[in-house]
């Protein structure tokens, strides 16, 4: 029931820098010109990275029974994907505007 | 073991003394699933209740209605019911069904009860968070019930609270003020309530099974109980953000829900940039796996039923299981077709029809494996089997109902007429509620240790049967007419023709109404006054039935059950018994 | 689903005599209870952050522009905000690691850190809010736009601002119980899930809400 | 008891079938363009619907009736015939045939509404949906709709549409409080709402589509048919939503030339 094995300091605290080294760059990405749909691509990339590496080291998923991750994660990820249908009206509704003020 | 402490302290509280810890705060999920039974119980009688007013509202307006007027002055002045208050019932109707009879009784209330026993545990894995979340279930259904008696009543948005109708506050109809704030903090009180449900029951049935219980050996309700609470945890979560969202539009003035140049009664809102649609989309998303996730514990309750009463093994237990999960799994792809004509794109209109139609197939699957499971078996006609018999008959009934509107196309005329109504109500109401009454009769015995009186059951059911098919059946009919629902009165003379069908409708509604006073009646007095149960009644083979009547305290008296065989080994007869404990020994 | 299945029964049936307490037939996932509970909680927690989340971006796709207010100072004002915040989550990795060797005084010092982590964020935060609301930002009104900027704006940040609160008043309430052994290591386990996914959740609003709203050039 | 439900629920499924079949309760005739094709499908819909629905009630019944447990009753129970493979084939071949047919074969109502644009030359009007009443805009002579101003709305002043008077665009512009259209020329309708969600909904022509506030949602059909028919909101807007309707008129084309050069001159 014990872990086998758990992060010892040299990989938690790389990961640590490279949270950090991902954030930083994700500042200095927001100062570049880029279209906003580039910008969010790319940003929201890094973003669950980050996402995965803290899922993975910090709250220890990659130790765990491989069942654990295989139940949870997809399920997850299916229905945020689900959600991202109702981008398809949001688009829409940008040029279906109809009243004044 | 390094969770061994902790294990220990979540499983052996003692058993408590003292009234308040024993009956009112009381960890035992044997006593929580009582509460949440009885809090159904209320729910469903007072919702019905509503639904007679309503009913009655529809064919006779003017009728004075004793003790009503006192009750609500503003809205039913003098008893008779006014228009607006036609809508706040209907409301409230829809809401009280919907989260306090068809979420809780099923999954809460049999769940609570009878999961823990079936599976062999001692309780469920967080006994604490177990109250808690009936207590916060109580008091979301205090705060909804609590709109019936504020000043300008209760809500007129209907159960799907549509902004910006809810959206907008009280210059938008009577009950649009605190009514409507209080039934978004109840509903959003209800999803917190069912979250520590769902991760409990999740929880319990992974980590709590007895041993030799694999999860193939469970008990379909046992499957029931986990897909649903799957569903609860993944799609309530949505419905939480919405609610938090509706109550901020409404009170801290954010425009999540309502775009710009809204002039309602004569004043120009400053709200901007939301949209009505998104609230429909976030509302359905939840919505949808809510039907599922009222129907499904019921799936799970009548195929055990039914198994045990044909005196058969399911047919094809994996397969209801694996349809199980599909319908869970498709259920969060289909929201949409309740959208069809909200303005959303056409395309992702047609799209959803697809998956829509695709979720029949487990459905007719599983409809088809009861009918193969009653086949050539030895009914034994109580009245649990024949309630489990009905719901195969409504649900059927109902779901072909769903072929037309899954159907874009159809829907454009359908769509909110009294077909949908004929067929929700059907499909999901009266076949889950049947299923309650299936899994009433069936547990009672263990949960009170008394037999029920299978006359007045057999009556009950019989009124109820024939009633639901009388009240429903006929709603596809004006359906077809273009009957719009939620019309408090209908000034088109082309529904004048239609009056009769409504008048039948709610003399059929107040008599079947009125036969579950007949149930109320039985299942109290039974409480008390009927026959001792044994520990078997029902020749049946899981766990719960091989402890006394009612269960000690800890389910099994200290004792760990060993689990050899699968729940439903009914049929070929050794030394008298048609059937074998899941406890028995091997050989 | 059916991968929950597999170990159980042989394994669970053979040794039935030497099962040391009532843990059930076998744990699939080889974590205790709490831990799992955690999980889903976790789990149905993100779909509410992500609702919300995606409401703002269904408002803001549907908006003809949105306000991108956000001076280099705010800027980097998150950017310290999410310096702390990570660190205090590789606090509370020592915090776990030090519980889990037994190291009570060790991991109650790392718990408090982490929380004290927590509250430099919400104070930092709150200074920022204000400074918001003295340049006149509302949930119903903003002098750059769409009055629906600081709808989103105060929902997304404040959602989670609260539940770093919670987090930190939850972890101290661990720190002191753990240290006085009321509770075990796993429960000091299980109050670092909840931190990180705090953590893990200002890693999308971080960009989503300031990165892409900030003033460039 | 077993004979009693078989009985039971054999009269109920005939019934029920009954009443479908005799159309007593059926819809109302359809007057558009793509009225027909729609029942048509209903009714195809209606044949795989009332199959399913026959089947499984009276085999429900049978075997309620047939497997009831007699007294000393010993007989060995009997499995399904070939387990549960045949039932599984059958739901596929059922459910699946309906799908394709009804779904691939049946969209072309919905497609045709909804997928492709109306036709060229059709008679554009601007519906605003408010509690409880419709208005209508005819763009007049220039063919453009002025821009709705809900700060302009005076009920009053008889301005229902909240048109500013000095914009060019509205100044010929049309405002009735029923719906006219000459027959057998196709009709886009521009449905706004300036407060709640509202409905759209007119039976005979089979048409229905949500009016969503914020948004201006297209809806083109061709009536078919002269006559006088009820146009009912259809999504719940509030206190008075029962007694919102307007009616539509299809007139012959002269019958409308007169009627538009009429209402023109009352505005």
């Amino acid at each position: 029931m014990e872990h086998a094995e758990t992060a010892g300091n040299k990989i938690v605290f790389s990961v640590w820098f490279g949270l950090l080294g991902l954030t930083v760059f994700e500042v200095i990405l927001a100062y570049r010109q880029l279209p906003l749909e580039t910008m969010l691509t790319v940003l929201m990339f890094l973003s669950v990275i980050k996402a995965a590496l803290i899922i993975a080291y910090f709250m220890h998923l990659r130790y765990e029974r491989a069942s654990l991750f295989v139940t949870l994660i997809p399920a997850l990820v299916f229905v945020l994907i689900m959600m991202t249908v109702i981008f398809a009206d949001s688009s829409r509704l940008a040029h279906m505007r109809s009243l004044v003020q | 073991m390094a969770n061994m402490p902790m294990e220990a302290q979540v499983h052996h509280h003692a058993a408590p003394t003292g009234f308040i810890r024993k009956y009112i705060f009381s960890l035992d999920h044997k006593v929580i699933g009582k509460q949440y039974y009885f809090l159904a119980i209320v729910s469903v009688f007072l919702g019905m209740v509503l639904s007679w007013l309503v009913r009655i509202h529809l064919v006779w307006p003017n009728v004075h209605i004793w003790g009503l007027g006192a009750f609500s002055p503003a809205g039913a002045p003098g008893g008779v019911i006014s228009p607006e208050y036609y809508l706040s019932l209907l409301t409230i109707h829809g809401t009280l069904m919907v989260f306090f009879v068809l979420t809780t009784a099923p999954q809460a209330g049999f769940g609570n009860y009878a999961l823990p026993i079936q599976i062999g545990a001692e309780d469920m894995a967080f006994p604490t968070l177990n109250m808690l979340s009936f207590w916060v279930t109580f008091l979301a259904l205090c705060a909804l019930v609590a709109t019936l008696f504020v000043p300008d009543g209760p809500p007129i948005s209907g159960w799907t609270a549509y902004p910006p109708l809810s959206a907008v506050g009280t210059i938008a109809g009577p009950g649009q003020g605190m009514g409507q704030n209080l039934w978004a903090v109840s509903i959003a009180l209800f999803c917190i309530g069912s979250l520590l449900g769902a991760l409990n029951f999740i929880t319990t049935t992974v980590d709590l099974r007895c041993t030799g219980m694999t999860l193939m050996r469970m008990p379909v309700t046992c499957w029931a109980w986990l897909i649903t609470a799957i569903l609860s945890l993944l799609s309530f979560a949505v419905l939480f953000a919405a609610c938090v969202l509706l109550i901020l539009d409404r009170n801290a003035g954010t425009s999540f829900f309502l775009p710009s140049g809204l002039l309602v009664n004569g004043q120009l809102q400053n709200h901007a940039g939301g949209s009505p649609l998104l609230w429909q989309h976030l509302f359905w998303f939840f919505g949808h796996p809510e039907v599922y996730i009222a129907i499904v514990p019921g799936f799970g309750v009548i195929s055990h039923v039914l198994s045990v009463f044909s005196r058969k093994p399911v047919l094809g237990y994996k397969i209801i299981v694996i349809c199980l999960l599909a319908i869970g799994f498709l259920s969060f792809t289909v929201w949409g077709h309740h959208m069809f004509l909200s303005g959303m794109s056409p395309y992702s209109g047609f799209l959803f029809s697809i998956p829509t139609l695709i979720i029949t197939i487990p459905a007719t699957i599983i409809s088809l494996l009861w009918l193969g499971t009653v086949f050539g078996g030895r009914l034994r006609f109580t009245t649990c089997m024949m309630f489990a018999l009905g719901f195969v008959s409504v649900f059927v009934t109902g779901g072909l109902g769903g072929m037309f509107l899954a159907q874009p196309s159809l829907d454009i005329f359908l769509h909110g007429t009294y077909f949908v109504v004929g067929h929700f109500h059907m499909v999901m109401g009266v076949a889950a509620i049947f299923g309650m009454f299936a899994g009433t009769y069936f547990w009672f015995p263990k949960m009170f240790g008394r037999m029920m009186n299978e006359r007045l059951g057999k009556v009950h059911f019989w009124i109820t049967f024939v009633g639901v098919y009388c009240i429903f059946m006929p709603m596809h009919f004006i359906g077809l007419e273009g009957m719009p629902r939620r019309y408090s009165s209908f000034l088109n003379e082309a529904m004048q023709p239609l009056m009769p069908v409504h008048k039948f409708m709610t003399i059929a509604a107040l008599i079947t109404g009125a036969s579950q006073f007949i149930f109320l009646f039985n299942l109290f007095w039974s409480m008390y006054k009927g026959p001792k149960a044994p520990e078997n009644p029902w020749e049946s083979t899981t766990l719960e039935w091989t402890v006394s009547s009612p269960p000690p305290f800890d389910n099994f008296g200290g004792k760990h059950p060993v689990v050899y065989h699968d729940a439903y080994e009914y049929g070929d007869v050794q030394n008298g018994k048609d059937y074998v404990m899941q406890t028995d020994p091997p050989g | 689903m059916s991968s929950l299945d597999g170990p159980v029964s042989a394994a669970a049936v053979h040794d039935a005599h030497d099962i040391p307490s009532w843990g059930g037939g076998s744990l699939p996932y080889a974590v205790p209870s709490k831990k799992l509970g955690m999980w889903l909680f976790i789990v149905s927690d993100a779909i509410t952050f992500s609702a919300v989340i995606f409401a703002y971006g269904y408002l803001r796709l549907a908006a003809a522009a949105w306000p991108r207010p956000f001076e280099t100072p705010s800027i980097v004002n998150a950017t310290v905000m999410t310096f702390v915040l990570l660190s205090s989550s590789v606090a509370m990795v020592l915090a776990v690691r030090a519980s889990s060797l037994g190291k009570v005084s060790g991991a109650v010092g790392w718990l408090v850190a982490t929380a004290l982590g927590g509250v430099i964020f919400d104070v930092l935060h709150i200074r920022e809010w204000l400074g918001l609301i003295g340049e006149g930002v509302r949930p119903f009104h903003n002098p750059w736009g769409t009055p629906m900027f600081g709808a989103a704006f105060f929902t997304m940040t404040g959602l989670h601002m609260l539940h770093v609160t919670i987090g930190v008043v939850y972890l101290l309430v661990i720190a002191v119980g753990f240290g006085r052994r009321k509770f075990s290591a796993a429960d000091v386990e299980v109050s670092g899930l909840y931190w990180h996914f705090v953590d893990l959740v200002w890693m999308f609003i971080f960009p989503l809400v300031y990165l892409l709203s900030a003033k460039t050039a | 008891m077993g004979k009693a439900f078989a009985v039971v629920l054999t009269i109920i499924t005939t019934v029920s079938v009954a009443i479908f079949v005799s159309r007593h309760w059926w819809f109302p005739e359809a007057a558009s363009a793509h009225g027909g094709a729609m029942d048509h499908q209903f009714v195809e819909t209606f044949v795989g619907a009332a199959i399913g629905f026959i089947l499984a009630q009276l085999c429900l019944a049978g075997f309620a009736w047939k497997y009831g447990e007699r007294k000393g009753d010993a007989r060995p129970i009997r499995i399904f015939p070939g387990g549960a493979k045949w039932l599984i084939v059958l739901a596929l071949v059922y459910v699946g045939s309906e799908i394709i047919l009804l779904e691939f074969v049946g969209q072309k109502v919905w497609a045709a509404m909804y997928f492709t644009p109306p036709a060229a030359g059709s008679l554009q009007v601007q519906v605003l949906a408010g509690q409880f009443a419709f208005y209508f805009r005819y763009p007049g002579p220039d063919g453009k709709f002025g821009p709705i101003h809900t700060r302009k709305i005076d009920e009053t002043k008889g301005n229902f549409f909240g048109i500013d008077s000095s914009d060019p665009e509205s100044k010929d512009d049309i405002v009735t409080v029923d719906l006219a259209v000459p027959v057998n020329q196709p009709v886009v309708l521009l449905l706004n709402s300036k407060d709640m969600g509202h409905g759209f909904y007119i039976p005979e022509m089979r048409i229905q589509q949500d009016i969503v506030p914020g948004m201006e949602i297209p809806l083109h059909f061709t009536p078919t048919k002269i006559g006088r028919y009820e146009i009912a909101c259809n999504q719940l807007c509030g206190l008075g939503h029962n007694t919102m309707r307007a009616f539509l008129d299809v007139m012959s084309e002269e019958d409308y030339q007169k009627w538009i050069v009429e209402q023109a001159s009352l505005q």
